[in-house]
């Protein structure tokens, strides 16, 4: 358990619900879900979810911590937008689905392996970076991150959409020689850190 | 007459030799015959896309944003924000309306962007292509312009996710939007109108992480435009474009299906409707090549 | 004619539907003036096209009879049909009115003989069938219209068809050159019995019912289940006019949603519960009734009927806001889409008719009331500040019949009392004791 | 009255002419109608023909007039002559508008516009000018009995439209349940926070009224009279006793909370478990302060269980919904929001019912952090410092339980609407058969009577269902089975403190038209206005009690030689006490035995070999005759062998006019009323099911005539069965032709 777990445990006790008021993004929304379920059955991969989302505000009212946040069930958001559209209420939904996926991932309650919380961290770190995604380096990385023989099956896996992509001048091998980058990434880098900085100390 | 001039914003995906390399070539001739002049915001980044969150967090994924308005603001000024790519809108749009309707956010936002030596007022309006397009181009204009009607070709319009929701374009329908349709008739097509996988979701992100989820989302997609006779299917974003174009040869090995459904973009249909050739319309930039749309733009 | 009768002692009475002539009965039947303002061409508003009513499963025209008997009978009361409220000046206790008084085109001669109607070849869409079926140019709005005189429609003003309607009637009934008038009046104070519309279905996009025929509102499932109806009361679905067995109703739609109308509307559950039992009217054992909800709201003894419905093999119950509809082209059913929140079941049921059970909304939404109406976030009206203005029935509060007519009771009392104090000072506040 | 001058006025128009040889009906009204004045005209509803009969009603002094044309229900503000008595045959929608078309047809269709010539004609020649109630009375005071919120709105609603108002409350105060309430649910925009219930300020408004008079510490010893002039002993506390008269009453006596103590699973009678009433009691006393327990401890966590003893369908408590706990709950627990946010609040409910606004109420609480839990509570225990509930949760569908310092149970509503007639009855019965133990249980059960009516039916409102005092019918709320006495907020119908106010305004509404109505001697509803009455020939009356038992408005009673005592102001001008009569000793002016059976006997009765059969049918004029009317305008066809007349209510049907219409030749009689039973229809209550109880009851008439028990037949009919009352006649008419004409005929 991280510290940050820690300390959130000692400071909320067991009210789950104010502690991912303060400390989820739109977590102040959680209660204002009337339990209608339209979010639930607008999702796309709804299947996949073991807890829906109107399910997971529940669990969060009747403080099942650690069952929430070690869910995957948000990590299946793929930003469609439609449970904010149809939301009687006006729930930001997917904003909250995105809070609660980070907020396990930095307490470090997420499931391991989770792949989305995998990808979702390689695309970040690739981006901070230079500031721009470099598409050749993140797909390198997404196939390597199961360790290298894995890395090399995705890699042979998915050769023809590479080879594909490159004979359509969508995907540049130059690219592994650094690539698109922004001027400013110092700033860039010192600015993101400021920004982490001010969240911690506002939500732990 | 003077060019309408904007702050563009191309994204990640729009960059030479990346996923999305032909869109931006795409709207060159689009832009020029329209005049829609687009200026580029001087070293802009990444806006952290739908899947930024894991990592990033809230603050630092608005602070990313902040910075490519603070840029546009500063170098740019009075011009709107436009970008092609519903993720970069999304993001920029959702960051300018948090930040301006949230003081405390504002503040923090701005004392991050200090370490980058910038500062956001929050005067820029972000917008999509697609609204500059109808909004301040109009379909009369679009209309106008074509020289090649692209007869007898019947196109499914794919508007996808993010186009579309949360903001979509104003006045459109979150279940049925018919803009893409209208765009598709502007330059002498045919729209599928019955085209019932208009704002299905094609993964998104979640191709990536969770291929057979979103694989089976792309089947649906491309199955239902086969099944109402479509030739081609056009959509708006480029992560649609992309996922729907490359999966086609992973689905057919899985699940022995025969897909081979050429997916362009909007602006492709009308730089070869205003008679630019297969380069100028990014129609070479394919791994499933819109034959029929090439032939008409090698005429 | 109707001026004259009016002074500062008379009501005006604004709309007349259920609560409008309650209204104005009751307070007519206390021995005060009272004028009747209808738009349509006929009283009994919205109810007169329902056909049964919860929980009793009896028919509004029962109720509608009385009333209109009631009227006949009442010589306080005066009826004007085709109009229109435009302006209010003055203040509590001495209103002046004016109202636009469409034309008819049919006198009073008008003996409903019909002939007009015969003769007449135009059709159009029937308003009190919520446009699902035509009617002639020239009609009787319903069998239990009152007046009962028949109305010529203005699109064929003008045309041969008017002519040849002039021409059938022996009573000279039919004045083609009638004009909209204007008429002022002095009144005491008013009420507003202006009702409810159904709220535009067309808006919840995620239901189709601008995309799919088989997707109704609960209204014109009404009209389908009346004998009287388009359909003479077989449930025949819009799209093949096949016989709708499987049917699902969706509450809530555009209720309790800041989507849409951001109120509940009360009425839904029990008029979705009470169509449950159209459905086995018509099929028995057979038919399929699915009822798609958030929360039932069968309030007080109105609980027995829900009670009775549950244990009614043919209905079943899905705690669930259904997520969108999706069409089955081969059999233009429809498929629901959603989740059982109750446990967490997905489901995707085919059903062959859709029903949105679509919230009310204040008919006053969309026309012109006086400036210092007061009413609340969705539009019902409370009153006007100077308190001599009140708001009656579905007008002021989505409201079931019952309801309804204890609003408009009650504001008729409220009415009265206006102007009674102007007619004697000794009734104002403080007044002496008398 | 001048002595009677009769005519007849025939309409040729709506193809009447065309259809019927109207010369011929004029002669008919001539000789065998005894019409002094008959004319003629081809549009008979034109302002110069109306014109025409005010000319002959002021030269001609003509007092009884028919009017043979469209129905009665037609033209009715053309035909509108109040100064005179009216008959009307109907020869357009009863007619040429339901016979087939076709000259074969001429000859019935004639026949039957003959024979409605006739029945006018006859029945007109019965009739009186109504003259109204002569002993009406016009004291137009209002007495409300009870004091609470709805009590106290009656009454200043009353007062403030003039009327003098008499209030009498049990208690010390005013006020009822909402002056123990801490706040109220709110009643205008916006809905977000609990209001001051306003009950001090309404109550003050009430006693310092210049046109009320409170009573405090008092009940109601007696009530007798009618509507204009009611009766009331009022005893008070002290024994003293007060009377008042009264033209109305309003009945606003409340409810009484469902006992905690019946709902021991969910901890009812336990420690740091209460009801709402209890909370507010702790919140009334905590002052806005956070909200301590009896104990004295503040309390952090609270449980709400909604429907506590409610919504039951195992028959143990209450099988309704009181309809206000959902909100008040919600309010509650803002009490302990508001004072301090860290309070845990859960409301456990299964389905949340606050329609209209109350969705604002119910955001606005989610905004204050009120925890909503869609769970089915299954027991409440003590454990430690307080309880735990457990309960199903039904959305993460588990068993599980919460802990709280306090569990508030939202309980039912009782109505206290004193005693039952259903159970009063048989008692009286059983009293008066000489039982020693019903005479005690009689004595009892009237000390639980709140009205202390002094009816020959009981001394309380019948009650509708589950002991609430409703009106049946969903277009008349108000609709009430004693005239002049109006129930009023929770003890009619469960509801919330917004629906009473609006309820108790209503009701003082229904209060001053009824001591309106009384004090010009008319009818109440249905029959609004109407001045006949019934008036008996007592010296035929054989006091059998069949009208005092079955008047459906108790307004018969009995004097103490068991004679009926009818007050008019009490009564519906139904008629069933005409219908109930074995002696036929009770008429209208305008509506009797004869007005109807002379009608039976004008009717021209063909031989038997004629092979035209009559059929007499008698329909509600509520809704059996409209349905009639709208076969017509929808030009159903029907047999021409019918004969229809309206009559108030199946139930003012006397057997006498069956055995007489069977005794004349008629070969078969049809009865249409209105749906009776549970969903009943008849707007005069008890009416259609009597006449279908009598209708039962004559087969021994049958028998002593030698007659086919199918040659009567009783239908339910619903206003809307147009064609199906042409279909219930032509299955008839085919019926009688099935089993033959009347043997009777030779006689008659």
């Amino acid at each position: 358990m991280n510290d940050l777990n820690r300390q959130a445990i000692a400071n909320y006790k067991n009210d789950f619900l104010r502690e991912v008021e303060e400390r989820v993004e739109d977590g102040d929304w959680v209660r204002m879900c009337m339990q209608c379920g339209v979010c639930a059955g607008s999702c796309p991969l709804g299947n996949a979810w073991e807890h829906t989302p109107q399910k997971l505000f529940m669990m969060i009212r009747a403080g099942k911590r650690e069952e929430v946040l070690s869910s995957d069930s948000m990590w299946m958001c793929t930003s469609c937008y439609n449970c904010i559209v149809r939301c009687p209420r006006k729930l930001p939904i997917t904003h909250i689905m995105h809070g609660l996926a980070h907020y396990a991932h930095k307490l470090n309650m997420a499931p391991k392996g989770q792949p989305t919380r995998d990808i979702a961290k390689l695309f970040w770190d690739n981006l901070v970076k230079t500031g721009r995604v470099n598409e050749l380096k993140f797909s390198l990385a997404m196939y390597f991150k199961d360790g290298f023989m894995q890395g090399i099956r995705n890699a042979l896996a998915m050769q023809a959409v590479g080879m594909g992509l490159v004979k359509a001048k969508r995907l540049n091998p130059m690219e592994i020689l650094g690539g698109h980058k922004c001027k400013d990434q110092g700033g860039i880098h010192r600015m993101i850190a400021k920004a982490r900085a001010i969240e911690a100390h506002k939500k732990g | 007459m003077s060019k309408r001039q904007y702050a563009f914003y191309p994204g990640c995906s729009s960059q030479k030799g990346a996923s999305a390399s032909n869109f931006v070539t795409s709207i060159q001739m689009m832009c020029e015959k329209l005049g829609v002049q687009l200026n580029e915001i001087p070293d802009w980044n990444c806006c952290g896309a739908s899947i930024g969150y894991g990592e990033g967090g809230e603050l630092p994924r608005l602070v990313l944003n902040a910075r490519n308005l603070a840029l546009a603001e500063q170098h740019l000024p009075g011009q709107d924000m436009v970008s092609g790519c519903p993720a970069c809108w999304l993001s920029t749009r959702e960051t300018a309306e948090r930040l301006n309707k949230f003081d405390d956010l504002m503040a923090e936002a701005n004392e991050a962007l200090k370490e980058a030596g910038l500062n956001l007022k929050g005067s820029v309006k972000a917008r999509h292509i697609v609204e500059v397009l109808i909004e301040d181009v109009g379909f009369a204009e679009m209309r106008q312009a074509v020289v090649k009607p692209l007869q007898d070709l019947k196109i499914a319009g794919y508007v996808g996710c993010q186009t579309n929701r949360p903001f979509g374009i104003t006045g459109e329908s979150f279940e049925n939007p018919l803009y893409l349709d209208k765009m598709i008739e502007t330059v002498g097509a045919e729209a599928v109108s019955s085209y019932d996988q208009k704002v299905t979701c094609c993964g998104g992100a979640l191709a990536f992480s969770e291929p057979d989820k979103s694989q089976k989302q792309i089947r649906d997609i491309v199955e239902s435009a086969y099944d109402h006779g479509a030739e081609m299917i056009v959509t708006p974003c480029q992560l649609c474009q992309a996922n729907v174009e490359v999966y086609q040869s992973e689905i057919n090995k899985k699940q022995g299906t025969q897909f081979n459904m050429p997916v362009v973009y909007y602006s492709q249909l009308m730089t070869v409707a205003y008679g630019g050739g297969v380069k100028q319309a990014g129609l070479d930039g394919h791994i499933i090549q819109p034959k029929k749309l090439q032939d008409i733009a090698g005429k | 004619m109707t001026a004259t009768i009016a002074t500062n002692q008379t009501l005006l009475v604004v709309g007349g539907g259920i609560s409008g002539m309650t209204a104005a009965l009751e307070a007519a039947e206390c021995g005060k003036q009272v004028i009747l303002a209808e738009r349509n061409a006929t009283l009994g508003g919205r109810t007169a096209l329902l056909y049964r009513y919860f929980p009793k499963m009896c028919h509004p025209t029962c109720g509608l009879e009385i009333n209109l008997r009631r009227l006949k009978a009442n010589r306080n009361l005066r009826v004007l049909t085709q109009a229109e409220v435009t302006a209010i000046s003055g203040t509590r206790g001495n209103y002046t009115v004016t109202l636009k008084i469409s034309p008819r085109y049919v006198n009073n001669n008008c003996t409903a003989c019909g002939e007009c109607a015969k003769v007449v070849e135009t059709e159009i869409p029937d308003p009190y069938q919520y446009n699902l079926s035509q009617t002639h140019a020239a009609y009787l709005p319903h069998a239990m219209a009152y007046p009962q005189r028949y109305v010529l429609d203005p699109c064929i003003i003008g045309t041969p068809d008017a002519d040849k309607a002039k021409a059938a009637c022996k009573y000279g009934a039919i004045e083609l050159d009638m004009q909209a008038e204007t008429v002022e009046l002095k009144v005491g104070a008013v009420i507003w019995a202006t009702g409810w519309k159904p709220y535009d279905a067309a808006k919840i996009q995620p239901y189709g019912y601008d995309r799919f025929d088989n997707v109704i509102t609960s209204v014109e499932f009404e009209r389908l289940a009346d004998p009287h109806g388009p359909t003479g009361g077989k449930l025949l679905r819009p799209s093949d006019g096949k016989e709708a067995r499987n049917i699902a109703f969706i509450q809530c739609a555009g209720s309790r949603d800041e989507n849409h109308l951001r109120h509940c509307s009360r009425i839904c559950c029990m008029a979705s519960l009470k169509q449950t039992q159209y459905v086995r009217e018509a099929y028995g054992e057979e038919g399929r009734s699915t009822v798609y909800y958030i929360d039932i709201r069968s309030i007080d003894r109105l609980e027995d009927f829900y009670r009775k419905v549950q244990q009614d093999p043919t209905v079943k119950f899905i705690k669930s806001k259904v997520a969108n509809i999706k069409l089955h082209e081969e059999s233009s059913d429809l498929i629901l889409h959603g989740v059982d929140t109750e446990g967490y079941h997905r489901y995707a049921e085919q059903h062959d008719l859709v029903v949105l059970a679509v919230g009310m909304e204040p008919e006053s939404n969309g026309i012109q009331l006086p400036a210092d109406m007061v009413a609340d976030a969705s539009g019902f009206l409370e009153g006007s500040a100077d308190g001599g203005q009140f708001g009656a029935g579905a007008a002021s509060s989505p409201l079931d019949v019952n309801r309804a007519v204890q609003s408009a009771t009650a504001a008729a009392l409220r009415a009265i009392q206006v102007v009674h104090k102007t007619s004697r000072p000794e009734l104002v506040e403080g007044g002496a004791k008398s | 009255m001048s002595e009677m001058k009769t005519a007849a006025y025939i309409c040729s128009g709506c193809e009447l002419g065309d259809k019927l040889d109207v010369a011929q009906l004029s002669k008919i009204a001539q000789k065998e109608g005894k019409m002094a004045l008959v004319r003629e005209h081809e549009f008979l509803c034109s302002e110069a023909a109306v014109q025409i009969i005010r000319d002959d009603i002021a030269n001609e002094a003509v007092t009884h007039i028919c009017i043979a044309a469209c129905s009665r229900r037609a033209k009715t503000e053309a035909f509108h002559f109040p100064e005179v008595a009216m008959s009307r045959a109907n020869l357009r929608e009863g007619v040429i508008w339901i016979v087939a078309e076709g000259s074969e047809h001429d000859e019935v269709r004639q026949d039957m516009a003959d024979d409605y010539v006739r029945m006018a004609c006859a029945e007109l020649k019965k009739m009186k000018l109504p003259q109204g109630n002569p002993n009406h009375a016009g004291n137009k005071r209002i007495l409300v009995v009870g004091g609470g919120m709805s009590g106290l709105t009656a009454a200043l609603e009353a007062a403030e439209a003039g009327y003098e108002v008499v209030l009498i409350e049990k208690e010390n105060q005013l006020g009822g349940w909402a002056s123990k309430l801490w706040k109220r649910v709110p009643f205008k925009q916006p809905y977000a926070e609990p209001q001051d219930t306003g009950a001090a300020a309404l109550a003050a408004k009430v006693t310092a009224h210049p046109r009320i008079t409170v009573h405090l510490n008092s009940t109601l010893a007696e009530t007798s009279g009618a509507p204009g002039r009611f009766g009331v002993q009022i005893a008070q506390e002290s024994g003293a006793s007060v009377t008042e008269e009264v033209g109305a009453i309003v009945q606003a006596t409340g409810f009484s909370a469902y006992d905690l103590n019946k709902l021991p699973e969910l901890g009812g009678g336990k420690p740091n478990v209460t009801d709402q009433a209890g909370l507010e009691a702790l919140a009334r006393a905590a002052n806005g302060a956070t909200i301590k327990r009896a104990d004295g401890k503040e309390i952090s966590s609270v449980v709400f269980i909604q429907c506590a003893g409610q919504r039951d369908d195992s028959g143990t408590h209450l099988p309704y919904c009181s309809g206000h706990c959902c909100a008040t709950s919600v309010k509650q627990a803002m009490y302990f929001k508001d004072a301090n946010p860290d309070v845990d609040t859960v409301v456990m409910y299964t389905d949340l019912r606050m329609p209209g606004m109350g969705e604002d109420f119910y955001r606005s609480a989610q905004d204050k952090g009120v925890i909503f839990t869609k769970g089915k509570a299954a027991a409440v225990e003590t454990s430690g410092d307080g309880c735990t509930v457990k309960f199903r949760d039904l959305i993460l569908d588990e068993d599980t339980a919460v802990n709280a310092d306090l569990v508030v149970l939202a309980t039912g509503q009782v109505p206290n609407a004193g005693v039952d007639l259903e159970a009063w009855n048989p008692i009286v019965t059983a009293a008066e058969g000489g039982s020693e133990e019903a005479k005690v249980q009689r004595v009892e059960l009237h000390k639980t009577s709140v009205l202390k009516l002094n009816y020959r039916q009981g001394p309380d409102m019948p009650q509708l269902k589950q002991g609430f005092s409703d009106s049946h019918f969903i277009c008349f709320p108000y609709e009430t089975r004693r005239t002049g006495i109006y129930a009023a907020g929770p003890v009619r119908r469960p509801m919330d403190m917004l629906q009473a106010t609006e309820d108790a305004t209503g009701a003082a509404l229904k209060a001053i038209q009824a001591v309106e109505n009384a004090s010009l001697g008319r009818a109440a509803h249905p029959r609004s206005g109407d001045l006949s009455f019934p008036s008996a020939r007592l010296e035929g009356c054989t006091q059998c009690k069949r009208c005092t038992v079955e008047c459906p408005f108790g307004a018969i009673d009995e004097d103490e030689k068991r004679y009926p005592v009818f007050n008019e102001s009490r009564c519906r001008r139904c008629g069933t006490c005409m219908g109930a009569c074995p002696v036929r000793v009770i008429s209208f002016e305008n509506y009797s035995v004869d007005t109807v059976g002379m009608q039976i006997k004008a009717v021209d009765m063909p031989d038997e070999f004629s092979e035209k059969p009559r059929i007499l049918l008698l329909a509600c004029e509520n809704d059996a005759y409209p349905a009639l009317d709208m076969a017509g305008l929808q030009h159903h066809v029907y047999s021409a062998f019918v004969r229809a007349i309206p009559v108030r209510c199946l139930g003012s049907v006397n057997t006498i006019w069956i055995t007489d219409a069977l005794n004349s030749g008629y070969d078969g009689v049809m009865l249409m009323g209105c749906k009776h039973g549970d969903n009943y229809q008849c707007h005069f209550v008890k009416g259609s099911e009597l006449a279908n109880y009598r209708m039962s009851k004559i087969d021994d008439t049958f028998k002593q005539l030698g007659l086919e028990p199918e040659r009567v037949i009783t239908h339910e009919v619903a206003i809307t069965d147009h064609a199906r009352v042409a279909q219930l006649i032509n299955d008839y008419a085919a019926k009688i032709n099935e089993i033959g004409m009347s043997p009777m005929k030779a006689f008659a």
